[in-house]
């Protein structure tokens, strides 16, 4: 299938990507020095899905996210140092290092925030969908989800409330085959994500989550679906994680080349070059890996010098008012 | 003023408030009268307590929705209505079930603001009719207003009376925080003068229902009725009571009770729930601890037995703390020496 | 298709359904005299079912019931008069007046509770059938659960969890068209149980609950398939009940003549007779129904002069053992 | 005695009762170390804690079994198999998570003796790591053991160091009704000795781990670590501190709560949740209430502050009630007039 984009969007979209993997490799690194306290779940495999759906948003529209966060936040154009700060739990992070990691928000991007409790997103991105609806300006509320969270009451209560209020939500189901430490073929009976949310009477696509465009289509589809006031639809993404569960998972119950073998042949950055190779520029692109170096050097020493929040701050933010 | 009922002191503030702001909604299992029945026409029953009642026919289906029977997902479709710029009132039709709808209450609605910062509000309603009375036995009786309590980031509402009620949960709509607003199913058909109108009750005010000099008696909800029951009896005696009505759980009118405590030197404080980790223990705590130097006697108890709510009336009855179990605690303290 | 029963196992399955219709009749009429405190959810309309899929059960197989539970529960093989004495609340009830109609348990006959809590059996249910599993001795748990119930993540969440741990448990979901006010069919995304079902990977069946036959041949096959260590599965029954939600409701939302109609299409004793008109006597019925209205009456009578619970009552039974 | 850790501890107490009735079986996510795995072999490692390492291999995938992410029904099929003559030991991953299992803890499991009128047990053990410490953030660092405490039915346990780890989860497993059992994430790698083989801890019996006439100081779980940290200062300024490790919040030791400030007349309790609704109201109410006679000082609650658990080490530090707070409310009191 021919693509569409035009140049600058492809390079955009690139860079998007580009720009969570080096976020989260880089993580990687700086994780075993200690310096980052909690709980990370990094992203990288999985691009191309935070990617080529967001690359259909704006920031009016709304996504609900997951504890593994990082991705889906830079795609909808959280500000990569804010959140690196966070992470490293400063003052001059997202979130004033209340959240961290696990709790990544920026309201003004319209992103609803990272979340720590698997599946909760669900109900919260039906109440975003319906949210848009009595406004009826066609915006949309995009829910991202893995396969463990299908298993979750919340997210099968809200994929057939989202049908009975016929809420303008998009469940994004990221099938990266595990849930912590337990298989998809395991832990979903059927394991058919699309076919279980078809049958709460929803469309529902399955599509490949290593290629941007595989993505990129799918989600038009929904979206001019979802826009169009006919409801909720599910897209599920097969894709891989190319680190642990958690940082620090040694992953015994993962083959001994699984991640290897899905580095070479699930690399939605690889893929995205090799699709576009007669539209852009291999110098492009590559100007582009340069920038985004660039981009998390900068974010990770500016986190490291920035101050830590105040002992004060652990009672502020936890109302607007109280008495 | 017109005398009217709990529940349509309830029902005339939700019609003023989804008139006032079009972002407000409803939502829970049959609030509109139940959607797609047979008859094509719907009552309007406003669900099985009424206090929705005639919502669907004046602001419409987009804004009065019955939903499935799944409770996490009405407080989180509430929730996540509100995180985007509505202002979600859902209904959990019995306090019960607020153990389904907990991580969106409490791990979700709750923390919005924390989490984010102060970036993100949550200001949502979850109305939940509560407590024993009706012989509804141990799952549609629970009062559970510990549990809200216990949780920062939440407020925490139980009107004692139908003007109280009206402009609490006028306040409730209007607050920028989550509310968990407790309705006694028991008190529904109270009637007691309300204003028409603008009438808001702001929160963590207490209401001093009598004065005396003897003995300070703390309770809120519908103990409110059993203590006001009690005071007859008492004031006969020659028992002097306080009578605070704390109308909110979390934020708590502290300066209230500790000025009376000052003033009595005794305090008792009368609760639905069971005993262990309820408000009647917080309160209590909180005055032995800020209070210690003003206490004459020890502080008493009034709460539900360590147990379930049991179904037959004669048990049920023996199970909620009345005004007998008030009265004698009252003159327990007042006789300590 | 030709009955396969024999004239035993008729003339009880007439008597179970005739006890469960006259038990509800009764209770509809006597709760109008205020006698009966609480809240009561009538069978009346459904006895197919409960007759139809515990005629196949013995004590040892494990049944979970619902806020609807007086025609589980006399099926099951429950006293009679213990119950109508639990539903009085009196000392002599099968919970000693502790439960009331919505929570009548007897473990000796492997009934494990109404429930007042919709969906909260599927869970239990499971963990019923896992029980089973362990034993290895081919007992079954079934599930009963309302339209409504499928809507409650406890009982999605039980569906797929009933597949993974390969749990031999008969979801039996009685679609009476509504939960409360609200109709299945704007309550239930895809309209469709059975197919809901099947999407989480367990075999399931549609067939009508108001025709003991229907519903007993559906069962037959559900029950082999589960009692061979197949799996779990799931019977959508579509049913009706002749009276409201709860006693006092006035049913608006229900058609003029619906009720009224069911009553003459879908009383499944006037099918009963009607299918077996070649194979029993009317007198043998009749005979039946002249024991099952003497025994009711005798229930009543002997709830009314029993004795209420003690107050001490109020505090026993919370623990086995406390300090 | 062997010296081993909290984490060990418990997970030979699994491994004897296992041994010991094979009614007994677990369930939880990744409690075999995760199925289902391209690899083949499950590395049994016990999921993130560890807790359940080894069972799989010595007792087999239909007792050591990997569930999907469903909280309600993980405790919802525990309690189902109790009630049908099992012994389910649940592991829900966080405390926090409790709030997605409530209805199946606290309206189901805790009710089903009282409503069946003492006919049916439901003897399950939830077992839920909980607690701050170690920056996991608003919801997955929550104590939540004010709300299992506050549901009659339900028996609570907090083990405060590896011998009570065991003694307790062993106890629990034997118990004829619902625990919940609460584990502090940030003392699974705590060592002590530990006796080999049987070893029971009784419920609602209290340890008084040090004897001092001045103040009592009732601590739980983790918070007991931290007292004993701050005892070392006191003693040697001569303040005598009563400690007592309570182990299990339901039911709870009155006696020697009482007995003890009958003996100090001045009480601190340390809890790790929020101060509204807590055990450390709890306490502080039943003696402001029973022992009032005994006290000479106001009552000291040591607790979180009313705010959700932050995330940034600095912030986490600070919300922690921690050696200094206890050490500060101990002296208070002492030195009250
Ligand atoms: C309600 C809840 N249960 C369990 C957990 C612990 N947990 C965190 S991530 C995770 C696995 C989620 O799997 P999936 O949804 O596939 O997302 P992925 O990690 O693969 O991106 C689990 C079990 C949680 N955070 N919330
Ligand atoms: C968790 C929960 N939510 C709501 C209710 C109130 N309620 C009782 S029965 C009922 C409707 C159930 O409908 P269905 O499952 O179809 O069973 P039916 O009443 O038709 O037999 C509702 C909403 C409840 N008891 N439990
Ligand atoms: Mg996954
Ligand atoms: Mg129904």
């Amino acid at each position: 299938m021919a693509i569409q984009q035009s140049e600058d969007q492809l390079l955009r979209a690139y860079r998007q990507m580009k720009t969570i993997r080096e976020f989260e490799e880089r993580l990687h690194k700086e994780i075993m020095t200690g310096e980052i306290a909690g709980f990370t779940h990094l992203y990288s495999g999985q691009e191309a899905v935070a990617v080529g759906v967001c690359e259909h948003l704006d920031e009016k529209d709304l996504i609900v996210s997951t504890h593994r966060g990082h991705g889906h936040c830079i795609a909808k154009g959280c500000d990569v140092k804010a959140m690196m700060a966070e992470i490293y739990g400063r003052a001059t992070g997202l979130c004033k290092g209340k959240g961290g990691s696990m709790h990544i928000a920026d309201f003004d991007k319209g992103m609803l925030g990272a979340n720590g409790i698997v599946g909760a997103g669900g109900p919260l991105a039906v109440g975003a969908g319906l949210s848009a609806k009595l406004d009826g300006d066609g915006r949309v509320a995009v829910s991202f989800g893995g396969d463990g969270s299908v298993n979750q009451g919340a997210v099968l209560e809200a994929m057939n409330m989202a049908v009975v209020v016929k809420a303008p939500v998009i469940f994004v189901i990221e099938n990266n085959g595990y849930s912590e430490h337990t298989g998809a073929d395991y832990a979903v009976g059927s394991r058919d994500i699309a076919g279980r949310s078809e049958a709460f009477g929803m469309k529902a696509i399955k599509a490949d989550g290593s290629d941007y465009f595989a993505v990129y289509d799918a989600m038009a589809e929904l979206l001019d679906h979802a826009r169009a006031g006919r409801g909720p639809c599910t897209a599920e993404f097969m894709t891989t994680r190319f680190f642990g569960h958690f940082e620090g998972d040694p992953q015994k119950y993962r083959a001994k080349d699984e991640v290897k073998r899905h580095r070479e042949e699930m690399d939605c950055l690889k893929n995205f070059r090799e699709r576009t190779a007669g539209v852009l520029s291999a110098a492009a692109l590559d100007a582009i890996d340069d920038d985004v170096l660039a981009l998390i050097d900068e974010a990770v020493d500016e986190a490291r010098a920035a101050p830590g929040p105040g002992a004060d701050d652990v009672v502020t933010d936890v109302y607007a008012t109280y008495q | 003023m017109p005398v009217i009922t709990y529940r349509d002191a309830l029902n005339e503030a939700l019609h003023e408030e989804m008139a006032r702001d079009d972002r407000v909604f409803v939502c829970g299992e049959d609030v509109s009268g139940g959607a797609g029945g047979t008859s094509g026409e719907r009552e309007a029953s406003g669900g099985i307590f009424g206090v929705t009642a005639g919502l669907l026919p004046r602001f419409g289906e987009d804004r009065v929705i019955d939903t499935p029977i799944s409770e996490n997902t009405i407080v989180g479709m509430a929730a996540g209505a509100s995180l985007a710029g509505k202002r979600g009132v859902a209904e959990i039709m019995f306090a019960d079930f607020l153990s389904l709808a907990l991580d969106q209450t409490m791990n979700q609605a709750a923390k919005f603001r924390y989490m984010s910062g102060g970036k993100m509000g949550c200001p949502v309603v979850i109305r939940v009719p509560y407590g024993a009375g009706m012989n509804m036995a141990a799952q549609h009786s629970q009062a559970m207003y510990q549990i809200a309590t216990s949780v920062p980031g939440l407020k925490v509402v139980l009107p004692s009376n139908p003007a109280d009620a009206k402009g609490l949960l006028k306040s409730a709509i209007r607050d920028e925080d989550p509310v968990v607003f407790f309705e006694h199913k028991a008190m529904y058909g109270r009637k007691g003068e309300v204003a028409e109108g603008e009438h808001l009750v702001p929160f963590g005010q207490a209401a001093l229902l009598n004065e005396g000099d003897d003995v300070t008696v703390v309770a809120m909800g519908r103990m409110v009725v059993f203590a006001q029951k009690a005071l007859a009896g008492l004031v006969e005696d020659g028992v002097g009571v306080d009578l605070i009505d704390i109308r909110t759980t979390s934020p708590l009118d502290e300066d209230a009770i500790l000025d009376s405590v000052e003033k009595t030197g005794r305090l008792v404080v009368v609760d639905e729930c069971p005993p262990r980790c309820s408000v009647a223990a917080d309160i209590g705590a909180f005055v032995a601890s800020q209070g210690f130097s003003s206490l004459k006697a020890p502080v008493e108890l009034v709460t539900a037995p360590h147990a379930p709510v049991p179904f037959a009336k004669d048990l049920e009855r023996a199970y909620v703390p009345g005004p007998a179990a008030i009265d004698a605690a009252v003159r327990r303290v007042a006789a300590y020496r």
